[in-house]
């Protein structure tokens, strides 16, 4: 096995094996397992890295272990697979901070950041996987190891919401396998291809196909959230808030987008897709979904669930790109991949700083918190700018491709779409930040446990100034090289060549 | 019609009749009755097959195979009743508690 | 000596006989020797078959059809393998199991139990003798003495549990399973009133469409339907296989009923598949469809575990009669084929690891109604993550065992056009997933004060955990068993995605 | 598990009772006899059968008796399990609860001077026909099974009569009686491969005593089985009280 | 094809209705005895049959010890109290002290 099949599994195996070993450390063992987590984050990190570097100078990462005759499980490391591994390592570990802070003296920890390891795992199988066989054992995986974190707190809340997570989930995976055996039935095993792998096939398939195609996308759905397949994601908001931002950042939500995007581009191709007629129902579910989780978003109070429907709102601007022919909001959708990614992270980790250090859920709690904690309403403050597409923040980016790619595209209801949304985001995320910044405390905090010299604990305040900061930086930086957006680009092209 | 036709309609017979004991008869006792009257049943129609006029000499095979059926079935039978005395001792009762109920 | 097939079935039966002449330590001895000496055999068994095909032994060196032969391809290799494999990591078990059972008033007895465990071993050596000459007999009668055999031992096994549950259940187990073998025995004397032979090869020749074969052909499969428990035959089943010992109702569930069913797979495509008309396996495709709904649904409603575990077998089994109607096309037969038994193997590992896990909470606890179980994630965390590894196979999610079985089986029944099989094996997945986590979200419910628990072997909770990772993993190596299973397989031919052009 | 026995009754599932259920059920059995009468009729006069094949080989077989030589030669390996299955019916009954003790249970002999005699009058003749089926098994109709049964008929008269204590089956010896039969037979069925040959192959020249040596150990060995098949649930209700000091100190 | 005598045609009649006396008769006492008489015409069926063989083993081992544990379960299912269940129109062979419990 040479290093360049074996970079693929190590990526996965950098998580996999700190996450198995936490399993069977105790309770007590809290620096042995933070240790270990870190280490595994940052070889990952290095190991992405490496493979970032190697990638962009056009080298192969393959690996291949059969699975089912004829059918082999492929890791390989192309252009797309690489954003949601880089997103996933980088995030992992601000995430893997923030979960120590935050759960310090909790019960269960090792079980928890065993799941957590695990998750990540899986997550990185499914940005690497290159066949739909893989992409679906990886998928399951991850729903597998999350809904222990969804239950984690054992309340009958929390088993309800996990009740729910894996009806909506399951559901989901069954019919998504149902499509992928009956697509390997059409159309023989194969393997992700830029341009699609069914273009070959002719039109006494094409029937197939649609119902295929809707199969594949209710799979996908249900993790990307996609309405009416998003009951779960507000709902799983019990969850201690690293795992939220881990459901809407880095692994679930952000898994099911992918695999919009894979189907699309990789599967059916988006010409192909386009020439069946599916991209622009697909493109209008998007935009049902943006609009409806930003009308939800506006009505509530609980801090988390707002930030909950916020998401099923922006994760659409994904496969809104993605189902809109031209490769402006191909872009637009790709690069919001990552940056959706890190300003809902941002949001989270400090949604979950407030509750943890002020105990405060709501945001008619909010009253004057930027005062107390104002480090930690300024990392907010940029993620929702950001959210909202403010310039110069990461959102504005996509946004303008996905625009400019309606234009394009001469699809201009999208605009509308658009403008809408954000006025929407508007309307849910000012509010907030007029509520921490202009309003006056309104009297004491509910709990009060600062630790340490800041105004939280350094662990629940670094990660989301961090990414706060690469909210600030893809934005300002995205015409460099190593950007989102450049790597975007890159994709897109590939899938529009001629 | 011959022996081996008669002994055949009489080995259905039997093995009707033991199916219909068997799950006629909620008494346990009866069931293990009615099982060995169907192996009886088998039997015949095994023996019967091998029966080829009273000049030519018989199948042995079935012969043998029916003389490992009888050993097996004692065998089934004396378990079948060492186990019924337990549950009687245990419960009180000879029969299955869903027989008793109806 | 390389007559490897005969020693799966001569080692048990020598382990026994010695093993109730010697002392209990002895014992141990010989059944840990006996073990490896099957592992062996069965070694050099499949690379005979993987090397030469399908391998012969003519017992006594007399000719069928009036010898007995024994007989072994892929399938009979693969079930061998799914026997000592599952039967050996059982006995692992049983070790713990047993120690920790005597001397105490624990699980399942009335407190008069005791010292009759001893005989759990011959009993199971005999079990497992059986199975073996099962799974490699070619001759229908001596089938008939192995089902015998294999019936006997399993109500034994039952009874050990003492106590007036178990003791009704097994006459329960052991009336089904007598009717089961007169049934098919009934079968045997037509076949051989009408062809003359019982040798299975001879047969599959001579069997014709003649009012005789086709009633020995329904009594057969009525006999094996009930021993194999399939909808509606399967009272018997839950009552003895929850009121068993753990390692008893790992061994009912995960192998004596693959047992019957290998045998009617065996009849209904070797012997029979020339006078069959397809209409015969879509009905038992539709009983098999019932089981599942069934199975699940009772699972579901279950206030013990061990009930619920034994129902999920109810409906388990009805996965394997999907085979039916879909082993029929030349393209997707294969598939279908493969998946089915793929399918019990899987269920095997899956389910023995699932009964060993709940017996294991079941010793520690003292009983096993599932409302009491919460945070047993706690307090057995090996059992409970064993438990639920087997549920992934049983939800057939990947990468488990159960998985591949139910892409090959969903793989056939969408070649063959014949859809809405595949939906039922999606609706019976999720139906899994409900009743397995229903076990699973108590491990994670707050861990109640005041419950009484008595630690247990960790052999016990090791032996569960193997299983359950070999049925997690079963996934990643199915290319070997599949390969296996293509070896004098009635539908040879690439599997699933290849037979397309 | 014993405190909840109503948590073990399966939801609607058992046999219901009732004049409706009989009177179906005895519709059943009318068409079954109907079905099966009419495959019986159809079965074909001539039988083809292995009589043939039997009788070809029999010379080969060491025995004159056909019945025998299919038995215990041509189709061995079933012989073989069914002693099996025989032993696993002692297994089986041991298994049970109150049984654990190996040994038969003790019961209350029906003792009487005039079955005394009887019995000592008829046990020795016993043995003697018994043996005599053994032997001429090989010839004439009798064999192991059967000599195994007069022999055990004679075991239960002698213990019935009180003239012999009950067997010990926690004595090595007895256990090696109960597995004798099985054990010589498994060894000469494995032991003649070890020169190659195939399982049970019997080497030709020797094939009539080989069957001998396996019906006799068959047949103490059926004796055995039986007696103890027989005995196994006798004296339930006095075991537990008086029942075995009684008898050791008779002793 | 002729061999078809009188005695068979008479035992091919009387043994099933035997057999439906075993199982469905009043008594469970009188069929088990039934029982024994059924193996032993069973065995002259096989002796009709030319297979003394195994008439041997029927008389031998169906009839008799088949029959000797029957007899010996019933009776130790009346001695502890009542022996024969489902008999519920009273039995004149001898159910002593047949107290039947409500069934």
């Amino acid at each position: 096995m040479s290093w360049d099949t074996a970079l693929p599994v190590l990526v996965l195996l950098s998580s996999l094996v700190p996450g198995l070993v936490i399993f069977f450390l105790r309770e007590e063992q809290s620096r042995v397992r933070t240790a270990l987590n870190l280490a595994g984050a940052v070889v990952k990190i290095g190991l992405v890295g490496i493979m970032l570097w190697g990638v962009y100078h056009e080298r192969h990462y393959e690996t291949r272990l059969p699975l089912l005759p004829g059918l082999d499980l492929i890791l390989r490391a192309d252009a797309l697979a690489m954003l949601l591994t880089t997103l996933s390592a980088g995030l992992w570990l601000v995430t893997t901070i923030f979960a120590v802070g935050y759960l310090e003296g909790s019960p269960h920890r090792s079980r928890f950041f065993g799941f957590f390891s695990l998750c990540v795992t899986a997550t990185m199988g499914i940005a690497l996987a290159h066949n739909l066989l893989t992409f679906f054992v990886f998928y399951e995986l991850l729903t597998l190891t999350t809904y222990p974190l969804v239950i984690h707190r054992g309340t009958p809340q929390a088993l309800r919401a996990g009740r729910t997570y894996l009806v909506y989930t399951l559901a989901g995976s069954a019919v998504l396998l149902l499509g992928i055996v009956w697509l390997h039935r059409v159309a023989g095993p194969f393997s992700f291809t830029q341009g699609g792998a069914l273009s070959h096939l002719g039109p006494q398939s094409h029937g197939t196909l649609l119902v295929i195609f809707a199969l594949l996308i209710a799979g996908v759905g249900v993790k990307a959230a996609l309405v009416p397949l998003h009951g779960w994601l507000p709902v799983a908001m019990v969850a201690p808030a690293p795992v939220s931002a881990l459901l809407h950042a880095v692994a679930v939500v952000k898994a099911g987008a992918f695999g919009v995007v894979r189907v699309v581009y990789e599967v059916f191709g988006i010409r192909f897709a386009a020439d069946l007629g599916v991209t622009t129902p697909l493109a209008l579910l998007a935009a049902l979904t943006i609009v409806y989780g930003s009308l939800r978003a506006v009505v509530q109070d609980d801090l988390k669930r707002r930030l909950a429907y916020s998401t099923v709102s922006q994760v659409s601007y994904i496969a809104l790109g993605v189902a809109t022919p031209g490769s402006i909001s191909s872009i637009g959708g790709i690069v919001h991949l990552v940056h959706q990614g890190i300003m809902k992270i941002t949001l989270f980790f400090c949604a979950g700083n407030l509750a943890e250090t002020l105990g405060i859920h709501r945001v008619s709690e909010m009253n004057g918190v930027g005062r107390r904690m104002p480090w930690t309403m300024v990392a907010f403050t940029v993620a929702a700018l950001g959210m909202i597409g403010v310039p110069p923040m990461a959102g504005f980016i996509s946004k303008w491709y996905l625009g400019v790619g309606a234009v394009e595209a001469g699809q201009g209801w999208i605009i509308a779409v658009l403008a809408a949304s954000s006025a929407l985001n508007a309307a849910y995320f000012l509010p907030i930040l007029h509520t921490a910044w202009f309003k006056h405390p309104t009297g004491e905090w509910k709990e009060e446990h600062p630790r340490g010299r800041f105004e939280a604990d350094w662990r629940l305040l670094l990660p989301s100034l961090v990414t706060a900061a690469l909210v600030i930086a893809t934005g300002l930086f995205a015409s460099t090289v190593m950007s989102p957006l450049t790597w975007a680009k890159l994709i897109a092209a590939r899938e529009y060549q001629p | 019609m011959n022996a081996a036709v008669l002994y055949t309609l009489m080995g259905v017979g039997l093995f009707s009749i033991g199916l219909h004991g068997f799950l006629a008869q909620p008494h346990l006792l009866r069931k293990v009755l009615a099982l060995n009257i169907m192996g009886s049943g088998v039997f015949a129609v095994l023996m019967a097959t091998a029966w080829r006029g009273p000049q030519l000499p018989p199948d042995p095979v079935p012969h043998a195979l029916v003389l490992t059926g009888i050993v097996v079935a004692v065998s089934a039978t004396a378990f079948a009743l060492a186990l019924l005395r337990r549950i009687h001792t245990a419960t009180g009762r000879a029969s299955l508690p869903e027989d008793t109920a109806a | 000596m390389n007559a490897w097939i005969v020693w799966p079935v001569v080692v048990p039966l020598a382990a026994a006989t010695l093993s109730v002449l010697a002392g209990q330590r002895m014992a141990r001895v010989i059944i840990g020797s006996a073990t490896v000496a099957i592992v062996g055999a069965l070694a050099g068994l499949t690379l005979q078959v993987w090397q030469n095909g399908p391998q012969r032994h003519v017992i006594g060196g007399w000719e069928p059809p009036l010898g007995i032969q024994l007989y072994a391809d892929g399938l009979s290799v693969v079930m061998l393998w799914m026997s000592t494999v599952v039967g050996a990591l059982i006995g692992v078990y049983a070790l713990g199991y047993f120690a920790h059972d005597s001397g105490t008033t624990g699980t399942a007895a009335t407190g008069e139990h005791g010292d009759n465990s001893e005989l759990f071993w011959p009993l199971w050596l005999f079990l497992w003798a059986a199975l073996h000459a099962l799974f490699l007999s070619a001759d229908i009668f001596n089938l008939y003495v192995t089902l015998e055999l294999l019936g006997l031992a399993g109500v034994a096994l039952v009874n050990l549990a003492g106590g007036q549950l178990a003791l009704v259940a097994g006459m329960r187990y052991l009336l089904a399973s007598l009717l089961g073998s007169l049934a098919y025995f009934l079968g045997v004397a037509f076949l051989y009133a009408t062809c003359g032979v019982l040798d299975v090869r001879m047969l599959s020749t001579r069997v014709s469409a003649h009012p005789a074969v086709w009633l020995a052909i329904a009594v057969m499969t009525l006999g094996l339907l009930l021993k194999t428990a399939l909808f509606p035959l399967h009272f018997w089943l839950p009552p003895a296989h929850a009121n068993a010992p753990a390692p008893v109702s790992a061994l009912l569930s995960a192998l004596v009923v693959k047992a019957s069913f290998y045998l009617l797979l065996r009849l209904w495509f070797q012997v029979f598949s020339v006078v069959l008309p397809p209409v015969a396996g879509q009905v038992l495709g539709i009983l098999g469809v019932l089981a599942i709904l069934w199975g699940s649904v009772l699972a579901l409603r279950q206030q013990r575990l061990k009930l619920l575990v034994a129902y999920s077998t109810v409906a388990q089994i009805g996965y394997l009669f999907v085979l039916f109607p879909l082993a029929g096309g030349t393209a997707w037969g294969a598939a279908a084929w493969s998946g089915g038994t793929f399918h019990a193997l899987a269920h095997a590992c899956a389910k023995a690891a699932m009964f060993m896990a709940a017996g294991t909470m079941m010793a520690a606890l003292g009983h096993d109604h599932l409302h009491e179980l919460a945070g047993m994630g706690q307090r057995l965390p090996l059992s409970m993550f064993a438990f639920a590894l087997a549920g992934v196979s049983l939800m057939g999610l990947p990468p488990s065992g159960g998985f591949v079985a139910k892409w090959l089986l969903l793989d056939a029944a969408l070649a063959s056009g014949q859809w809405w099989w595949g939906a039922v094996l999606i609706v019976g997945g999720l139906l899994a997933a409900g009743y397995v986590f229903l076990v699973l979200r108590q491990a994670f419910a707050p861990l109640p004060a005041d419950v009484r628990y008595r630690p247990v072997p960790r052999v016990m909770e090791l032996a569960a955990l193997s299983l359950a990772l070999l049925a997690f993993l079963l996934g990643l190596m199915a290319i070997p068993p599949l390969t296996l299973l293509q070896i004098g397989a009635p539908f040879v031919g690439g599997l699933g995605t290849e037979a397309l052009p | 598990m014993q405190g909840h026995p109503a948590a073990n009754i399966p939801l609607s599932e058992g046999q219901p009772g009732g004049c409706s259920v009989r009177r179906l059920l005895a519709l059943f059995s009318w068409a079954l006899v109907l079905v099966l009468a009419w495959a019986a009729l159809s079965l074909p006069s001539h039988s083809p059968g292995l009589v043939d094949f039997v009788h070809a080989e029999l010379e080969h077989s060491g025995v004159v008796n056909p019945v025998t030589a299919v038995l215990l030669n041509f189709r061995s390996y079933d012989t073989l399990l069914e002693v099996g299955v025989l032993l696993l019916a002692v297994f089986g009954v041991w298994a049970l609860p109150r049984e654990r003790v190996w040994g038969a249970p003790l019961g209350a002999p029906v003792a009487g001077p005039v079955l005394h005699t009887f019995v000592r009058l008829l046990a020795p003749l016993m043995i003697v026909v018994g043996g005599y089926l053994l032997w001429i098994g090989a010839y004439a109709p009798g064999g192991a099974f059967q000599g195994g049964a007069v022999l055990a008929a004679m075991g239960v008269l002698v213990w019935l009569s009180d003239l012999a204590p009950l067997p010990r089956f926690s004595r090595w010896d007895m256990r090696m009686a109960l597995l004798l039969g099985f054990a010589t037979f498994l060894a000469v069925a494995g032991g003649v491969m070890v020169g190659g040959g195939r399982l049970l192959e019997y080497p030709r020249l020797w094939a009539g005593s080989v069957i001998l040596l396996i019906e006799t150990a068959l047949t103490v060995s059926i004796a055995c089985i039986l007696i103890l098949l027989f005995l196994g649930g006798v004296g339930e209700k006095r075991r537990a009280t008086e029942g075995v000091r009684e008898r050791e100190a008779k002793q | 094809m002729t061999g078809v005598g009188m005695f068979d045609v008479l035992l091919a009649v009387v043994l099933p209705v035997l057999a439906w006396w075993v199982v469905a008769g009043p008594d469970l006492f009188r069929s088990v005895v039934l029982f024994i008489v059924f193996g032993l015409l069973l065995a002259l069926v096989w002796v009709r049959l030319r297979a003394p063989d195994v008439a041997l083993a029927e008389a031998a081992i169906g009839a008799g010890l088949t029959g000797a544990l029957l007899l010996d379960t019933l009776g130790r299912l009346r001695a502890e109290g009542w022996g024969t269940g489902d008999d519920q129109r009273g039995s004149d062979a001898g159910a002593s002290g047949g107290e039947h419990p409500s069934v």
